[in-house]
């Protein structure tokens, strides 16, 4: 049984949330304590399925998984026709994002069973969750390209109708519509990069098309039909607008997974980048064009978001400071990769710190949008101006943001610090320069947060607040399992770094190998 | 620019005032060894007067306002408003004083800020020591007296609206009655040296 | 508790100046400076009564003035001293009587020391802390 | 950029303090114990900056050659003279003397001065030494 | 840099009664802030507010000579002067010319010392220190002088209605010149620290303009009209005292800097050139001064009789180191007492140009802005954002309402003591 | 770490932050002196320090209403405990065994470290409530922006340098102290170095909150600012924190610009512990030396800067020295 279990474990990863989408409905029929449970059950599963499927990842090399096959470890017969079997290549890098998603997605719906408890259409919510949790799952575990595009639909789709979920607020549907729109135009750039390599190339696995890619002009094309839409999905400046409106009208328990359904993006351009062009580009140009960009995104990124008033408006130009802080490590990574001395001596670390710091922001940045929506589901409001003395009554809401703001700011001993730390200390040997500005932009992060706090937390107890409480247990939980992960992250990073992230460099520096093991060599 | 001399000036703004005027004045005070000369206007006028005679007078030379003195002569309260004129030639300054006198019934002045705005100051002053209505003052709000001060008590006046007796605190007698003092004391201990 | 053993030595001083005509106010600054310098017995002039161990007032006590000396005062951590400085706190001096003083100091706060004069010369001021140390340390011996 | 207080600040620090150490340069490790040293004449105290001649400080009151005449209440400033009718003599707070010195201008019998004493701080404002009536 | 200061929402409503270990009345600012900068600026006075003239009319003459000197404790002499001229002019009583120019002396002997105890409170607010101790330092110096030829170092005492209480003998001026050669040095020393020091030029330069016209239009006096390019001076516009014998020049900055801005800067050059002036019209005062007596009327119990028979009004002025004091005062034959007594001091006519000096600037200004005007502030009232948490603006009557409301309850707790 | 180094490294803190403390003091005490002699007074005694925390000591400690109790009293515990942390991380004077937790940590973690007590005083003043200590609490935050950006670019200027070399662990003070930058650099380096001493020299005051620097506590303005509402027992732990922190900053610099030690000049041959004495007194002059230049004269001859002029001088002045600085250093590698 156990065996079984674990040679399906890929098929598991997506049937486990797609199947509690789809018997929702039904569920939830049966009553709110019946719904609750199998919500958290399939919460659990989906979660315990992630992980297990990365430790065996971690522990036994990747896992290619063919649906459909006999042998579903089957590889693609030699250089047969094109595989039509949809077909999962699970290495180190998406075990990360697994694990990232597994995490979240368990933290995010515990919290949400309280705290979108007094919402109606429930069911649908959850449906929508769990589906969007398909596709995040199903982006980073495919090895497919036209995979990777129907699970950025599916995970689109689920994301628009959950940012357009609170009806009532008119704004909220308007995100929806703004989100699905440029998602379904994004989508469509991508839908049509992929007919372009496929009509060339007669292949749509990412190791197939990998090996075979001559770096035509369209394949050029398609590259930039492939970067910019994802580029754009995982909030790079300049093309972020869309995160704030999003990130502000989602529930927060949405907004906090959205940020992982961003990073899978972000899986998606690294991969695109690394794996399928690989060798292919100037490893130079394409550095810097992810370093520019991600500079950008620190910097623009930052000083948009002091002077909201929103919280969660401010926490989402946050989100784009922060990915900037991903693209430039790994950039500076991607633009050594050539360059084998320095690949080793730094740009392994800055990749290392890059993707370490999207396993970060996934947690502090979750924690963060649960705190707002803690705060949220307390007083009804988001407003900075309004808020304020809620410490005195939400004392733990008040520690899991300070743990969040913290991290987020890179202060020691926090998550954000260890990673950063790799950033700083390997960027600079790059560019001094760049280093410089990692470091400002952090600080000014730290004020931002600051700011924040005192707002929400600081001052005196106000007459209109005087009614709130601690969150619901649940709630609690949520939060607090991602503040343990944020704190365990940041006093003792070295088994993280070794078991999770450095794996996941390799297997992103090792294009060969990634295509080796799809291909059984 | 052509000054003129006291007399001149005085009968300039008498004929400004026409028939709001009512006497007028002009001093001089000489103080140190050469003799040298002071000079004032002094100009009683009525109060539907002072507008029309202080931009008369604005027109001589723009008056510096020092400050609207006031007295309190029974049935009637003074303003004295003190302008200097030709300041900033060296001795040739004139004090032109416009004394209005109102009418207790009736204790209402126009407000001079329009002409000078650093009048303000000293008419917020008038409203709440002496209970005068500056009409239109662009700033009515009370100026040194407590905000908690009583309504209808205005310190500079020598009447019934004036500091009751029971408001007045003796500081100088505080604790000095329980003081056990016969007539011819001991000589007092010598304090013992600190320094 | 060594009271004066250890409150004596740093004493941080808040300055009150309660409607006074600022004569006392001047010597009382003029005590910190070169010539006098009571930085030498440790007294520092602290800008919050929350720092202070010792509030130095002057002037008579407008109306005005009472409710904010009565806060300093109240905001200022246990143990407090207060020294009243100049003639015009220390009974009205040359405003004697008014509409407008609820004075003198000890009306509104309690005093410990006074320093007689108007204003004082600031020596007259050190004088007065040194006779505050001196009773400071007299009480705790008789403790 | 200039700073031209620096040579200043510098040279001060090898030069004398500006400060007159009245009653000691710094706390003895106890007032009470200095004082006690200087009254038995072991220690001094530092004086203050010289005091000039025309210093007003406490008053000092003849009473013998004092007529009653009050006229010295009549000009004084402060309140701070009390007739005492019983004798016809007077009575001096000097703790709400303000050292303006009319009273000594004014009386007939010159029985009035002001002293060159000036460190009075007491902690009691009717303490006998700051009542002058002889 | 503006855009990443974490900033407060805009729109908040402050109380600032600075509490600064240094100086001088207590006044409240009134502002609305954005950031650190100031919206709006309004102040309310009157927190020492004593009544004296109200005072003055329970007291002889001769009283209210003290009662006036205890105005104001930095210019002993300003307010005795202006009241005593008031009352001679009334009374036709003639001072002597000796007495005329002890008056100046003692006079310009304050205006050094009142600046140079500005320039120190002035640089202690600006976090200078060390040129507070330094201008203190040095100030010491003509207190010294001022106790030795007054016998007291604040409130004075000199002045007399009819002349001078005390005499400025031959013995003395040695005394007097050494303190003037020492102020000579003095100054060359002061005008380098306060003028060509950078931080003080950052701090100072541009800050709290008052242009030619807002001066003109408020009506301040001294030195901060004369910072503005106002030419306005009692010694030189109005002959009084030993002045009137004096070709004295009005001291605005252009004399220095070749230019008149109005701002905080200027009125540091304004003050420190004022010193200087100060130290040569001692010189003169002294070469100058006649022989003769000190008092028209030398007996007091005559004088007071004198008094009571005079009747009329007059103005009496006086140029202190702030500016114009002026004292008017009317009496009635068969009273000790004025009937009438309305004191102007320099600080009244100098508030209101507080406000457009101060709209515009940053909070961290507000303590070098109003003492530039040298007023006689000195808060204790510490600042209190007004009510819960400081986001909320309140109107005037919902301010006024919420003061009487406490200023009661704090009476009722103290009369309940 | 086994359970024994950890023990080792416990007491090693505690015995750390006793030193750090008393010499804290102890430096703030002579540097009051020192500007009291320089403004031509006596001053008070060099004890005064100790005294003052003495007295805090027995004075009430006072939670303001609008207070979050163990917010506002944790904070001074978290600014000490941090400050004394980060001397754990720096070597002095080639001290055996010290620092305490040598490489554990290096240049950037400390850059970090510094920021908490400061952190941790924005937390205090704004959990106060008071309306002085919010803004003043503000504009330490803005402080803080201000001065990163002089200070990240001197470190990484340092670590630049050393990594060009090939030399490992090119964040780790030790390396510093091993081999003094400025043996490393040519004449143009060398300009590039001396720019940034005199930066680092300027970030120190900002640090530590003092003139002209000192916005955030600006007495005459906000008196005392995030400390306002401070008293007792949290105002002895802050002004603890400060005091030590003022160590923390100097060592750093010594340690960056000056890291030579007497005996190795000397090249004096000695048993260890004598050496250790020797080379410890020289630290301390060291440090007492930087603390004169940049704190104590510092802050005597200049007036307060306006908090925007804070981060005009450390954005648009420092910050750019320090930049070419770096620069300097960088082109340095091309001669
Ligand atoms: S008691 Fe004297 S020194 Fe104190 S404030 Fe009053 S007048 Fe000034
Ligand atoms: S005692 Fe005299 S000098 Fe002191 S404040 Fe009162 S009136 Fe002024
Ligand atoms: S010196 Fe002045 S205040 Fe003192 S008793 Fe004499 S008249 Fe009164
Ligand atoms: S004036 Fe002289 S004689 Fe007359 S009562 Fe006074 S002290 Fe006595
Ligand atoms: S003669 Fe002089 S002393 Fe005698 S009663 Fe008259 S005023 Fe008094
Ligand atoms: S001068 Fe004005 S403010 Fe001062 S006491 Fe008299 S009435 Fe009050
Ligand atoms: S207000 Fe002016 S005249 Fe009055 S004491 Fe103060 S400085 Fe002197
Ligand atoms: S403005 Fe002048 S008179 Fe008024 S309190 Fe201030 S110094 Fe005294």
């Amino acid at each position: 049984m156990s065996t079984m279990i674990m040679r399906h474990l890929p098929a598991l990863l997506i049937a486990t949330p797609l199947f509690a989408a789809f018997l929702m409905p039904l569920v939830g029929a049966a009553g709110r304590w019946v719904r609750t449970a199998w919500v958290f059950l399939g919460a659990a599963l989906t979660a315990t399925v992630g992980l297990l499927l990365a430790w065996q990842v971690f522990t036994t090399g990747p896992v290619l998984y063919v649906f459909g096959a006999g042998d579903p470890t089957q590889t693609l017969p030699g250089d047969a026709a094109f595989p039509i079997r949809i077909m999962f290549a699970v290495d180190a890098l998406s075990a990360l994002m697994i694990v990232i998603a597994s995490c979240s997605s368990l933290a995010i719906t515990l919290y949400s069973l309280n705290a979108e408890a007094r919402q109606s259409g429930l069911e649908t919510f959850y449906a929508m969750l769990f589906l969007l949790v398909t596709g995040v799952l199903g982006m980073v575990a495919t090895g497919d390209l036209f995979n990777f595009f129907v699970f950025l639909e599916i995970s689109s789709l689920a994301g628009a109708a959950l940012v357009a979920y609170r009806i009532d607020e008119g704004v909220a549907v308007e995100a929806g519509l703004k989100y699905a729109l440029l998602s379904t135009v994004g989508a469509l750039a991508v839908l049509i990069a992929i007919g372009i390599l496929f009509a060339q190339y007669n292949a749509l696995n990412i190791a197939a098309l990998a090996s075979r890619l001559q770096f035509t002009v369209l394949d050029k094309v398609a590259l930039v039909l492939l970067v910019v839409p994802l580029a754009m999905k995982c909030g790079a400046v300049p093309m972020h607008f869309w995160t704030p409106d999003s990130y502000t009208t989602a529930p927060s328990s949405v907004t906090a997974f959205l940020v992982v359904s961003s990073q899978a993006s972000l899986y998606g351009l690294f991969r695109i980048l690394y794996t399928l062009y690989g060798s292919l580009l100037s490893w130079a140009t394409f550095g810097w064009f992810l370093i520019i960009l991600g500079v950008l995104s620190m910097f623009i990124g930052v000083t948009m978001a002091i002077p909201q008033k929103d919280v969660k408006r401010l926490m989402a130009y946050h989100a784009v400071s922060q990915t900037g802080y991903m693209l430039l490590g790994v950039g500076v990574g991607l633009a050594v990769l050539g360059n084998r001395a320095a690949l080793e001596e730094f740009g392994k670390t800055a990749m290392a710190g890059g993707l370490f710091h999207i396993f970060n922001h996934a947690m502090y940045k979750g924690l963060l949008f649960l705190t707002a929506g803690a705060v949220f589901y307390r007083t009804g409001t988001r407003n900075l101006n309004k808020l304020g003395g809620l410490g005195h009554t939400m004392p733990w809401t008040m520690v899991f943001f300070m743990i969040g703001a913290l991290a987020i700011a890179g202060v020691p001993p926090f998550n954000g610090f260890a990673s950063k730390l790799l950033i700083y200390e390997s960027v600079f040997r790059f560019s001094p320069f760049l280093a410089v500005v990692a470091m400002v932009v952090s600080i000014l992060t730290l004020a931002s947060f600051v700011k924040v706090f005192h707002s929400m937390f600081l001052g005196a107890r106000r007459a209109e607040y005087a009614a709130a409480r601690e969150v619901p247990a649940a709630m609690w939980v949520g939060m607090a399992l991602l503040a343990v992960v944020v704190m365990a992250a940041g006093l003792v990073p070295r088994p993280f770094i070794d078991h999770l992230i450095t794996p996941a460099v390799n297997a992103l520096c090792d294009r060969a190998g990634y295509i080796a093991t799809i291909f059984g060599g | 620019m052509k000054l003129l001399t006291p007399q001149e000036i005085a009968d300039t703004l008498q004929a400004a005032a026409g028939a709001g005027f009512i006497s007028a004045r002009c001093t001089e005070w000489a103080e140190g060894a050469k003799g040298r000369k002071s000079r004032q206007v002094w100009l009683h006028i009525t109060r539907e007067a002072l507008l029309p005679t202080l931009r008369r007078l604005a027109d001589i030379h723009y008056p510096h306002v020092s400050v609207i003195a006031h007295a309190d002569t029974g049935a009637q309260v003074d303003l004295m408003y003190h302008f200097y004129i030709y300041w900033g030639i060296p001795r040739e300054e004139i004090l032109v004083t416009l004394t209005i006198s109102l009418d207790k019934s009736d204790l209402r002045t126009p407000t001079i800020t329009g002409i000078i705005p650093g009048a303000l100051t000293s008419e917020r002053e008038k409203q709440e020591m002496l209970g005068i209505e500056v009409v239109d003052i662009p700033d009515g709000r009370r100026l040194f007296l407590p905000e908690d001060f009583p309504e209808g008590v205005y310190p500079w006046r020598k009447d019934e609206t004036g500091i009751p007796p029971d408001m007045v605190k003796e500081l100088w007698a505080t604790g000095r009655d329980s003081l056990q003092l016969d007539d011819t004391p001991p000589a007092p201990t010598p304090e013992p040296p600190t320094a | 508790m060594k009271l004066s053993q250890t409150l004596g030595k740093s004493l941080w001083a808040f300055l009150f100046n309660s409607g006074s005509c600022n004569g006392c106010e001047i010597e009382t600054v003029a005590t910190v400076t070169p010539r006098y310098d009571l930085e030498r017995f440790g007294i520092k002039v602290v800008g919050s009564p929350r720092h202070a161990d010792i509030l130095l007032i002057s002037g008579p006590v407008t109306r005005k003035m009472a409710p904010r000396l009565r806060r300093v005062y109240e905001q200022m951590p246990d143990p407090k001293i207060v020294l009243c400085i100049g003639a015009c706190g220390t009974s009205g001096g040359a405003f004697y009587d008014s509409y407008t003083l609820v004075g003198p100091v000890d009306q509104v706060v309690p005093v410990d020391m006074y320093v007689p004069g108007c204003p004082p010369r600031p020596e007259a001021i050190i004088d007065g802390v040194v006779k505050i140390l001196a009773r400071l340390e007299a009480a705790e011996k008789s403790a | 950029m200039t700073f031209p207080i620096v040579p200043d600040l510098l040279s001060s620090l090898f030069k004398k303090p500006n400060t007159n150490p009245f009653p000691a340069p710094q706390l003895p490790p106890t007032v009470t114990g200095l004082l006690d040293e200087v009254n038995q004449g072991k220690a001094e105290l530092n004086p203050p900056v010289p005091a000039p001649e025309r210093l007003r400080g406490k008053m000092t009151y003849n009473r013998e050659t004092c007529i009653g005449c009050n006229l010295c209440i009549k000009v004084c400033p402060a309140h701070a003279i009390e007739a005492i009718p019983a004798v016809k003599k007077v009575r001096f707070y000097v703790s709400q003397c303000i050292q303006c010195g009319q009273c000594t201008e004014i009386c007939p019998k010159q029985c009035l001065a002001l002293s060159g004493e000036f460190l009075n701080a007491s902690h009691d404002r009717y303490d006998r030494s700051l009542i002058v009536e002889r | 840099m503006k855009t990443i200061e974490v900033k407060k929402p805009s729109g908040y409503f402050t109380q600032i009664g600075p509490a600064h270990p240094a100086l001088k009345e207590p006044v409240m600012f009134n502002l609305d802030v954005e950031g650190e900068r100031i919206i709006k600026a309004d102040f309310a006075p009157g927190m020492s507010h004593r009544g004296i003239e109200w005072m003055g009319l329970r007291r002889n003459c001769i009283q209210v000579i003290y009662l006036a000197e205890r105005i104001c404790g930095i210019c002993g002499i300003t307010h005795s002067i202006s009241f005593v001229r008031a009352v001679e002019q009334i009374a036709q009583i003639q001072v002597p010319v000796r007495a005329h120019y002890i008056r100046s002396i003692v006079g310009e002997l304050e205006r050094i010392h009142s600046h140079l105890l500005w320039a120190g409170v002035a640089a202690h607010e600006l976090g200078f220190d060390s040129a507070f101790y330094l201008a203190w330092r040095v100030r010491e110096n003509v207190m010294d002088l001022v106790e030795y030829l007054t016998g007291n170092r604040v409130h004075y005492a000199m002045i007399q209605i009819g002349g001078v209480r005390r005499d400025i003998t031959r013995e003395q001026f040695p005394r007097i010149e050494e303190s003037m050669k020492f102020f000579d040095n003095a100054y060359d020393q002061l005008a380098r620290v306060f003028l060509d020091d950078t931080t003080v030029q950052m701090r100072c330069r541009d800050c709290g303009v008052l242009t030619y016209e807002e001066a003109r239009q408020l009506c301040p006096v001294g030195p901060t009209a004369r910072a503005s390019g106002i030419k306005k001076d009692v010694r030189v516009d109005h002959p009084y005292a030993g002045y009137a014998d004096l070709d004295i020049e009005y001291m605005t900055p252009d004399r220095l800097t070749g230019e008149v801005r109005g701002d905080v800067y200027d009125r540091i050059v304004v003050r420190l050139l004022e010193v200087k002036q100060s130290i040569a019209l001692v010189r003169q005062l002294l070469e100058q001064m006649p022989d003769g007596p000190l008092l028209a009327i030398p007996k007091p119990a005559v004088l007071l009789a004198k008094l009571k028979g005079a009747a009329g009004e007059a103005v009496g002025r006086h140029e202190a180191p702030r500016g114009e004091v002026m004292h008017y005062v009317r009496l009635e034959a068969g009273k000790d007492e004025p009937v009438s007594w309305k004191v102007k001091a320099s600080s009244y006519s100098n508030y209101l140009s507080w406000i457009p000096m101060m709209e515009g600037e940053q909070i961290a200004d507000i303590p070098i802005i109003a003492a530039s005007i040298d007023p006689c502030i000195s808060c204790t009232d510490r600042v209190a954002l007004v009510q819960d948490g400081n986001r909320r603006v309140l109107t005037k009557a919902e301010l006024h309402r919420l003061s009487v409301e406490k200023t009661r309850r704090i009476q009722a707790s103290l009369s309940a003591r | 770490m086994s359970v024994n180094e950890i023990l080792l490294a416990a007491g090693g803190a505690l015995i750390m932050a006793f030193f750090s403390m008393v010499g804290g003091l102890w430096f703030a005490g002579i540097d009051r002196v020192l500007a009291a002699r320089m403004q031509a007074r006596i001053g008070p005694p060099v004890r005064q320090p100790f005294l003052d925390i003495a007295k805090l000591m027995i004075k009430q400690n006072v939670v303001p209403a609008n207070a979050i109790p163990w917010l506002f009293n944790g904070a001074p515990v978290v600014a000490l405990a941090s400050a004394v942390t980060i001397l754990l991380y720096i070597p002095m004077a080639g001290i055996p065994g010290l620092p305490i937790l040598q490489g554990h940590g290096d240049l950037v973690l400390i850059m970090y470290l510094l920021i908490l007590p400061a952190l941790a005083m924005v937390a205090g003043g704004l959990a106060a409530g008071s309306p002085y200590a919010t803004i003043g609490a503000q504009r330490e935050m803005v402080t803080m922006i201000a001065y990163e950006l002089p200070l990240a670019a001197t470190i990484i200027a340092f670590a630049w340098k050393f990594a060009s070399l090939g030399i490992e662990h090119p964040f780790s003070l030790a390396t510093v102290a091993a081999q003094p930058v400025w043996t490393l650099v040519g004449p143009v380096g060398f300009m590039g170095l001396l720019l940034l001493l005199v930066t680092m020299l300027l970030v120190v005051p900002g640090e530590l909150g003092r003139i002209p620097f000192d916005a955030p506590e600006a007495e005459t303005e906000i008196a005392g600012g995030l400390l306002v509402e401070y008293s007792g027992r949290n105002l002895a732990l802050f002004t603890l924190s400060l005091a030590v922190k003022t160590i923390v900053v100097t060592s750093l610099i010594v340690g960056l610009f000056f890291p030579w030690n007497l005996t190795d000049i000397l090249a004096v041959a000695c048993c260890a512990t004598t050496a250790a004495m020797i080379n410890l007194a020289f630290f301390i002059l060291k440090l007492l030396v930087v603390m004169f230049f940049s704190v104590t004269l510092v802050r005597i001859s200049v007036a307060r800067f306006r908090i925007n002029q804070v981060v005009d001088v450390y954005w648009k002045i420092l910050g750019v020295l320090a930049l070419l600085g770096m620069f300097l250093v960088m082109a340095d590698a091309l001669f």
